[in-house]
């Protein structure tokens, strides 16, 4: 097994972009089943060889004329599809998108929009009903992911939107929400926690303190 | 002891499992069973069984029976073991229905253990579709993601506000001197003279951006309220303001025109 | 622009397997933007030729080592890893799909695969063994649905497997089991032995005429 085919396999699985890093360590740590002399050389592939194998692909790619290529996008590394093949392929982006979102949905992501990084009780404490299965949703879909952990006791998750919410609604940054800095703003009646205090904050991933119950 | 009543439990899925084992075992063929030699070792299995897992499937039982009586009508004279003269004498083997039976079985498990091969192929393939993103099985109902515009987002926020009380809030926080309902007559009178007004007029001559967001909620509330509807002839071409014409706007649950197209700026799908 | 490249894009680019008919439609519609002497010329393409562009395909993958594979699932092809790569690529998906069937799940579900429509008591014929617990379990995972009844005495329910049967275990179509002509009749693998006098009764329990062990 070349460590070109088992790049080519990784970037075929990938569910995103990988940087050289992630490659790395998946090569590093084979699932035990693979633990042959095969799985033990490439433990140890530098990035430098990785890089390599990845510049060897592009010139088979080019070379067989295949229908997809590597692509580099913020130092991470993804197949895409030939460009002349659009004409096509835009149909089949057309059915992914299809899925519907329900509307509790939609008004779970809207919150956790404008209020992110937001608590799941404080989600449920604004929409007054359990969100679990919605989130599940909105967490499969990618639209919204886990920024880290409330410094509330129990320290509970903390979530946002993701980079495929802005890409989905052709937003470059969550600042360009209609009405961003004034719904920030609105006091939510959260039954614990108080409204942020801090009208200042446009960015919503820094010093949010929407999530925490100050001397309630 | 407790791990060898597992192992059984594991090893046998069933008289016939343990029927085919033996016959395995003693490199025989299925169709020419030693009937006597078969059956008292499956004797001596069923009672070891019995002695480990006291309530032993009956199955098991009934079979040890079967073959009981299958070597006792093997025992008998040939001539009496023949009572219709016609029939060829092997379809009379005492043995075949068992012996039917056990190839039968056979080849199933031969298919199950294909079956479990190919359950194993499956589990070490990953598919560039299995994305689990929920995009191909459509959910509830609802609007559906690939229509969504930042303006359902803001929408669906509000929605929310209202539900928390929060819109005396929201009113608080602009300036006085623009408000929502203010700006909902602006817009009724601009749309009341045409039936289609381009979204980018309403904002004509409007400097302040709260005046803009004031505007923009209030152009919502009249959607929700299915006074108007926004329309998008093409992707990214010119939204328009639609005044909704009473019948439609009385019936219930009305969509989108044909108008819009997927990806575009649609109106609201809220009850 | 090869029809082949064409489909390589395609099942590349699809978010779910495609039936021959699927990948036919979207040939038939390309964008506007590529409407070309090449984009009319694939719009006539046959189903038999997208096949044919299929196998060739196949034959590249296999022939240039690739690290991926067309496969044929419920009449739907896509692309997959080779399995020799499951051992990096696990860490990619972070749970398995839904778990392993136990040897006597599978072997009733070999019979109702080659047996159906059936009864359970016809399963039990077979099996030698109560099929309650098993066949619980295979109706839960939607692997086998109740087709019918049968008309018989007390009209039992009939068995039946499953679209996700195909798919959990990667096969095209239920002809695709190997051995299905001779399992699916009792006694045609037996020597010498006469075909059973119902050829068109898929149940091989009933109407079974005893028939002659090999002759010694």
């Amino acid at each position: 097994m070349e460590l070109k085919s088992l790049i080519e396999a990784i970037l075929f699985a990938a569910q995103k972009p990988l940087p050289l890093k992630e490659i790395k360590a998946i090569l590093a740590r084979p699932d035990e089943s693979g633990n042959s002399e095969i799985t033990r050389a490439f433990k140890k592939a530098k990035e430098s060889e990785i890089s390599e194998a990845i510049e060897r692909l592009k010139v088979d790619y080019t070379q067989q004329g295949r229908s997809f290529q590597i692509q580099e996008v913020a130092g991470a590394f993804h197949l895409i599809s030939q460009p002349q093949f659009a004409p096509w392929l835009k149909q089949l982006f057309e059915e992914r998108r299809s899925g519907r979102l329900s509307l509790p949905a939609l008004e779970t992501l809207a919150i956790i929009a404008y209020r992110q990084p937001i608590t799941r009780a404080d989600i449920e404490g604004v929409r007054g009903v359990a969100v679990d299965g919605v989130m599940q949703t909105l967490l499969e879909r990618g639209l919204v992911t886990i920024t880290g952990r409330a410094e509330v006791p129990g320290r509970p998750m903390l979530y946002g939107t993701t980079k495929s919410f802005l890409e989905h609604f052709g937003l470059s940054n969550i600042n360009e929400l209609p009405a961003v800095e004034e719904l920030r703003r609105v006091n939510l009646n959260l039954p614990e926690s108080t409204a942020p205090a801090t009208p200042e904050t446009p960015t919503p991933t820094d010093a949010q303190p929407a999530t925490t119950p100050e001397a309630s | 002891m407790s791990d060898y009543k597992v192992q059984l439990d594991e090893v046998f899925e069933g008289p016939m499992d343990l029927l085919l084992y033996l016959i395995k075992k003693n490199e025989v063929d299925i169709y020419r069973i030693p009937i006597s030699k078969i059956t008292s070792q499956y004797m001596e299995y069923l009672d070891l069984m019995k002695m480990i897992v006291p309530d032993v499937a009956g199955e098991f039982v009934v079979m040890g029976a079967t073959l009981m009586y299958i070597k006792s009508r093997m025992l008998l004279p040939e001539d009496q073991q023949v009572a219709d003269p016609e029939a060829v004498a092997d379809e009379m083997d005492p043995r075949w229905d068992l012996i039917r039976q056990l190839v039968e079985y056979k080849k199933f498990k031969e298919a199950a253990e294909d079956l479990q091969q190919r359950e194993l192929f499956q589990e070490s393939v990953y598919s560039r579709q299995q994305q689990g993103l929920g995009f191909d099985t459509p959910t509830e109902d609802g609007p559906s993601l690939g229509d969504l515009s930042v303006f359902d987002l803001l929408n669906a926020f509000n929605r929310v506000l209202k539900r928390s009380d929060a819109a005396d809030d929201l009113r608080d926080i602009f300036e006085d001197r623009f408000t929502v309902s203010d700006k909902i007559d602006f817009i009724l009178k601009l749309t009341a003279v045409e039936e289609r007004t381009s979204f980018s007029r309403l904002f004509d001559g409007m400097a302040s951006k709260t005046e803009i967001i004031v505007t923009f909620l209030a152009l919502l509330e009249l959607i929700r309220l299915r006074q108007l509807r926004v329309a998008q002839s093409e992707s990214f071409g010119e939204i328009d303001i639609v005044r909704v014409k009473q019948e439609e706007a009385a019936a219930p649950a009305q969509t989108e025109g044909g108008e819009t197209e997927p990806g575009s700026t649609s109106g609201p799908t809220n009850p």
